[in-house]
């Protein structure tokens, strides 16, 4: 993380640390594996009360950020989250409510407030995104007279089964459009899923002609292209920042298991082979934790090149990431791949993390779209 | 039964006729092991004994085991012929690995002729299934390292400490169990060999879950668990001359003479998703960086085949030194973790999260993927392996060592005690 | 190479080992940088004398194999090419020679002779390849009454600046065609290329409307598909093995370095972070040796899935090989990169060994393209 | 000029004057020191001699070196401010290093008086170019492991042996070397640093071409080199004391306050060819998978840049510690080789084959393929940077060493004296 931080944000991020410690440790969590939300309702409102909602949201709708640059506390929160595998959907909510500030909407203003008091939780169904082709979305957008006709079908949607309200993203005529629809509304149907993480919960949705007025449009229709992008960027900020919260937990378990453990009568940390594998994490480790700050800066500044920052650093943290927890689980040889060791909370977390809005590879080629356009235009 | 030894084709041809008469078709769990419930577990484990059971009574169990404990004493090609006349049908797959090799065959090599009665036949018939108790927690790669100590108590023993890994203890009978029992010399020596029933006071066992459910393998905690001094196999102190061969059988596993089980016939069905589905499924099969992924999966398939059939033909040749196993397990260690993970990449977002009642769920592509690392850790890590080619195979020096020549007692063994 | 050779293959290999390191050993190639064939005539004929350009070459036609398998036989060649780093058009010549083999016309035979005897060279176009699509062919062919209109550009083309005869191959009606053309053909023009090898030559070739009678066809006109990947798979077993051979001359120079250099007062070869490195370079070499054979053998047989191992082959090797080499310049160290050092012969061998007749990316998607078709029709 | 300072404003303003009417504008020479001949090379010699003797007529050379010795007696932010204001101008580049750091940085903290006397001003004035004599064949990472020997011969030194991998020294003047002169010490004790000129006899200065071609590194030989015991530097036997400093100067490099340079300004121009366009010119830049090659390609940089920032700022609050470069070291070698890679990829065949007339010949990206491990060997291999970051930045055990605490001349140093 920063190597300089307010006093401000070094509260929120310690304030979040013990809330974590205390609210959601491991052994809370292997209790709640089959718990169906994989927390109680209570942990999140307490969570809410700490700031885990408000940052990206301005302060005209209760909202307001510690150090002036949500992105950048936010990412603070999400380093926590990761360091502890905790559970909870820090992501979509915090997509959604970034999504709802400053939309005037009665139905959007509830729904803010609702996901600020953590009273509600929402989702982000993204059926159509930036690095595919307009035909293989898997939401369409028609408009019928005043209103909107939504169909198709998303998975993985987090905490879908839990979620008040979904922002759902799909291809229209002209472009992306977002709609925010009430899981409740005629036509949704939620159907919960398996997952290999421990912690959180997946569902896939899918809308039948499920109709909505157009006051539940966000922006106007066909125009949303720029928005979404905006909202990758926040939730890529997000998932990178706690996969290096995973990632530093996974190492740092790994070195002090390469000093205690011993064979052949040494230390295992005095293996030259080993020694140069723990190099290398070390500098995947460093350089994670450098594109995660810059991708939260750019983001939270909205730099020319944030959506590059943010690309490399999904892209890289969700391959390196899953290539060091590997190492840590090979270092420890069987008992990293045990369910009473630790390790796979984080094996799991950043595994999932890594397909999270877009895998390395979908932000590669996104990437390669923004680069190529700017030699172009050059 | 005449003393001369029948002929390998009269036997192959008593074997089919007997094989086609009496056993069913191969079952998928003859192959893998897995079952869904510990109950499905008892049962198969059931069937299994009474399989074993219908082999002896038919006249075909311990082909290459001596007639006096109740074997055949015919030779390894008859019990070649015999698992070749096999292919394709049922067979008691829960003795083979490590009933028979490596336990029954270390029994057979350095047990009293007492000891030797009274299990080798109980193997034969189905009654006794044994477990090999020899890893340990905190013991790895370092197999001779162990820490499990015998103590003697009059002319008997007490065993206290802890073995891990062993696979399905939970269900086993008897288990061969390398302790150590002089501390005052160096690591290598001061090692002895016992036998015991698993399923008695003092001996508790827990089974380990692995991060993908799966529990097959268990701990042992020994707590001054009794061992008459009858039970001893081999010399006191001299455990480890049995050790290098009990290693020996162990890596011979179901290539042993001493092994039932069928070879050849149809290939063995593989277990392994197709990757071709998986990138169907997904979507993805007309996308070129899929169809690389794809083809590099295949690719890395033929040469791990191709790479197993150069070892084994240099090792059958003689030419080839035994180490270059090691060659081997290097790169399929390598190569499974690669096409793991190609298997994950190409099934996007179904690997992680997955719909149950589906026809074709694709859990098992991410919980392979989680357990990646496992096809370079069981069984020996590649790390080790990689010292032995470089060691072995390449001549290279040898890692310091901080436990050679001097008192097991004053090997490091963590930071505590350094 | 093989566990069990003949005594006749023994004698093939071992005399094309003796003549290369008479003929050419480094030092001469070193020489013969600027040379513009990289070798002399007397060399190439001095070769094929030995059989370097028969064995694919029925016994009517004046050629044949030492054990029957022609394909494993010019595997061993092959394999000494490159452990010696070799000059020479072995790869074209037998490629061509094979196409050749058992085709009646005149200007077929003359062809055939003179790369038996060494007295031509001839180089293969390849202007249209299996794992592209029709529009991606570099070269077209289309019929004008009885003769066949040749238009396009390909390159790299082996020796082609040295070559007698070009068997072209491009994209027609119905399929890939292919012709043999004189390279004085009106309409064809050579010009020779720069490359990073030192040894081996390289040209690009042009075909403005050059127009041949239907007679200089290999085979009917459209119909050359199967006959094309057969070349190729013959091309992947001789790169396969020149590359094979490349890197085990490279591996055995590293292994003596690090034996022979110490740093801190030990051997290099003691350190073991690069003991584990070396064991990795080790089981690749086993495993591209494994596959090199395999591909040989299938190709030899025409097995049902020759095609697959061969595509295996030179994926596998042409990724790895360069990758092994690499690890040895690394090991080596600053020397490792120096024009005096031998190393670097080996390292422009499988470098441009991985590009000839198609990449390691190439023949994996054509690899995909087999098995999808295999599991389809399954 | 009066004793008080000048102001860094006041400084800079006038250097920014001074230098827009006296020097021209950057040339792409004075970034890339490389040249396609000898003779143009020759050319940028004479030329950048030539400039920094107007530096020092101007009186802006040697800002932050001593005025007895020609300098200014300025501090690091006079230096600074210099640099800056000669963003985007032409500068003597070929004296920044090693002439000014290591070399006259080291000459100025260990030289004697006259040693000072004889040289600085010369180097000031664009006399005198000067080169490291460090490294040896045969010496690679163990940088303290040389052999080059000084005899005593009377009050006065004979030098033997050899060095490598000098830059330019075929055009240089003086060399800087460190030699051995006690082989009955440890390795770090025992060693003497001396100054000599490069053209003499005895001397024999062979140019070392890499495989792409390119030569400006040397090697010299030393046979029987007389040098005068005023020509050594510090005390005999304790040149690695100078020697730490030296590397310490050397790692500082074109950061060093004794350093003229441009910085600033535009940012410097990348020689990189663009990864877009030799897809573009491959025909695949609509192909997915040359895409995400292209992103992946695009990424590393960002990280690898970002990664610079973030040490660099540790480095500057005073948290890092100065082994935390190291992890960049790795890191930049590894996002290199691969970054060579995915260009040569994307290229295809028009990397190793080009032809030499087209316009954008593609031949670089060939040979930054064959030579991409350069950037995992050149400044300290990447296993001596993993070395670092796991025992000093990890706390990791040593390797153990066979050359501590023994006489020199008993380490093994190849299998012949092993």
């Amino acid at each position: 993380m920063w190597h300089e931080l307010t006093s401000d944000q070094d509260l929120l991020r310690d304030t979040t640390s013990r809330y974590l410690g205390d609210r959601a440790p491991l052994s809370q969590l292997r209790k709640d594996r089959d718990h169906p939300a994989g927390f109680d309702p209570a942990y999140w409102t307490g969570g809410a009360e700490l700031g885990w909602t408000m940052l990206l949201v301005s302060e005209d709708d209760g909202g307001g950020s510690v150090s002036g640059k949500g992105a950048v506390d936010l990412a603070l929160i999400a380093y926590e989250f990761g360091r502890h595998a905790a559970p909870g959907p820090l992501v979509d909510c915090n997509v959604v409510a970034s999504a709802l500030s400053g939309q005037e909407g009665e139905l959007q203003q509830d729904a803010l407030g609702q996901i600020l008091t953590g009273e509600a939780i929402a989702s982000s169904c993204l059926g159509a995104a930036p690095w595919q082709l307009p035909d293989e979305a898997g939401v369409t957008m028609t408009k019928d007279g005043d209103d909107v006709i939504v169909n198709g079908s998303i998975k993985p949607v987090e905490s879908g089964a839990q979620s008040g309200f979904l922002l759902v993203t799909g291809m229209s005529e002209g472009g992306m459009s977002q709609v925010l629809v009430p899981v409740d509304a005629a036509g949704v149907s939620v159907k919960a899923l398996k997952s290999m993480d421990v912690t959180r919960r997946f569902a896939a949705v899918s809308f039948e002609n499920v109709r909505v007025p157009a006051s539940a449009l966000l922006g106007a229709f066909g125009q949303a292209d720029e928005e979404v992008t905006r909202q990758i960027q926040t939730a890529a900020v997000i998932l990178a920042a706690e996969s290096v919260g995973a990632m530093e937990a996974a190492f740092d378990m790994t070195v002090d298991w390469a000093f205690d453990r011993y064979t052949f009568g040494r230390a295992i940390a005095s293996y030259q082979a080993l020694k140069h594998r723990f190099a290398d994490m070390k500098s995947w480790l460093e350089a994670s934790h450098a594109i995660s700050d810059a991708a939260a800066e750019a983001v939270a500044d909205g730099t020319a090149t944030a959506g590059e920052i943010a690309s490399a650093a999904k892209s890289y943290i969700g391959e390196q990431g899953v290539e060091l927890a590997q190492d840590c689980v090979q270092i420890h040889g069987g008992i990293g791949v045990t369910y009473e060791h630790d390790l796979h909370f984080y094996l799991r977390r950043v595994t999932l993390n890594r397909l999270l809005y877009g895998t390395p590879a979908e932000h590669r080629r996104w990437l390669a779209g923004m680069q190529i356009e700017k030699e172009y235009a050059a | 039964m005449s003393d001369e030894m029948e002929s390998v084709d009269d036997f192959r041809a008593r074997a089919r006729e007997w094989i086609n008469a009496n056993l069913g078709p191969m079952q998928p769990w003859d192959i893998s092991q897995h079952c869904d419930t510990d109950e499905i577990e008892l049962e198969a484990v059931a069937r299994d004994r009474a399989l074993q059971r219908k082999l002896f009574d038919g006249g075909f169990a311990g082909i290459c085991f001596p007639r006096e404990y109740g074997g055949l004493g015919l030779t390894p090609d008859h019990n070649r012929a015999f698992n070749e006349e096999l292919a394709g049908h049922e067979y008691p797959s829960r003795f083979s690995v490590p009933t028979f090799s490596p336990c029954a065959s270390v029994l057979l090599e350095y047990g009293t002729p007492e000891q030797k009665a009274a299990h080798l036949p109980a193997i034969l018939k189905g009654d006794e299934v044994w477990v090999q108790l020899l890893s340990e927690p905190g013991g790895g790669s370092d197999v001779a390292g162990i820490t499990t100590r015998a103590e003697k108590q009059g002319k008997d023993w007490v065993v206290n400490g802890s073995k891990v890994w062993t696979s399905r203890a939970w269900w086993a009978d008897w288990g061969i169990i390398l302790t150590r029992t002089n501390w005052d010399l160096p690591k290598h020596q001061g090692m002895t060999v016992f036998i015991l029933p698993l399923h008695q006071p003092g001996i508790e066992i827990q089974r380990i879950e692995r991060l993908n459910g799966e529990s097959e393998a268990c701990q042992e905690f020994f707590s001054d668990v009794p061992v008459p001094d009858s039970d001893r196999v081999g010399e006191i102190d001299a455990g480890w001359t049995i050790g290098t061969r009990w290693m020996y059988h162990e890596r011979l596993g179901h290539n042993s003479p001493y092994v039932t089980r069928p070879i050849g016939g149809k290939r063995e069905q593989s277990y392994e998703p197709s990757v071709v589905g998986i990138a169907r499924k997904a979507g993805r099969l007309d996308d070129p960086s899929a169809r690389e992924l794809i083809g590099e999966h295949s690719a890395l398939g033929l040469v791990t085949h191709e790479l197993q059939r150069r070892i084994a033909a240099g090792a059958a040749s003689g030419k080839g030194n035994k180490d270059l196993s090691s060659i081997d397990r290097v790169f399929r260690g390598i190569a499974s973790v690669r096409r793991s993970t190609i298997a994950f990449e190409l099934a996007g977002s179904g690997a992680s999260v997955w719909d149950e009642d589906e026809e074709d769920a694709t859990d098992a592509i991410g919980m392979n993927f989680l357990m990646r690392q496992v096809a370079c850790i069981g069984g020996g890590t590649t790390e080790i392996s990689r010292n032995v080619v470089a060691e072995r195979v390449l001549g290279m020096p040898r890692e310091q060592s901080g436990d050679r020549n001097i008192p097991f007692r004053d090997v490091p063994r963590g930071p505590k005690r350094g």
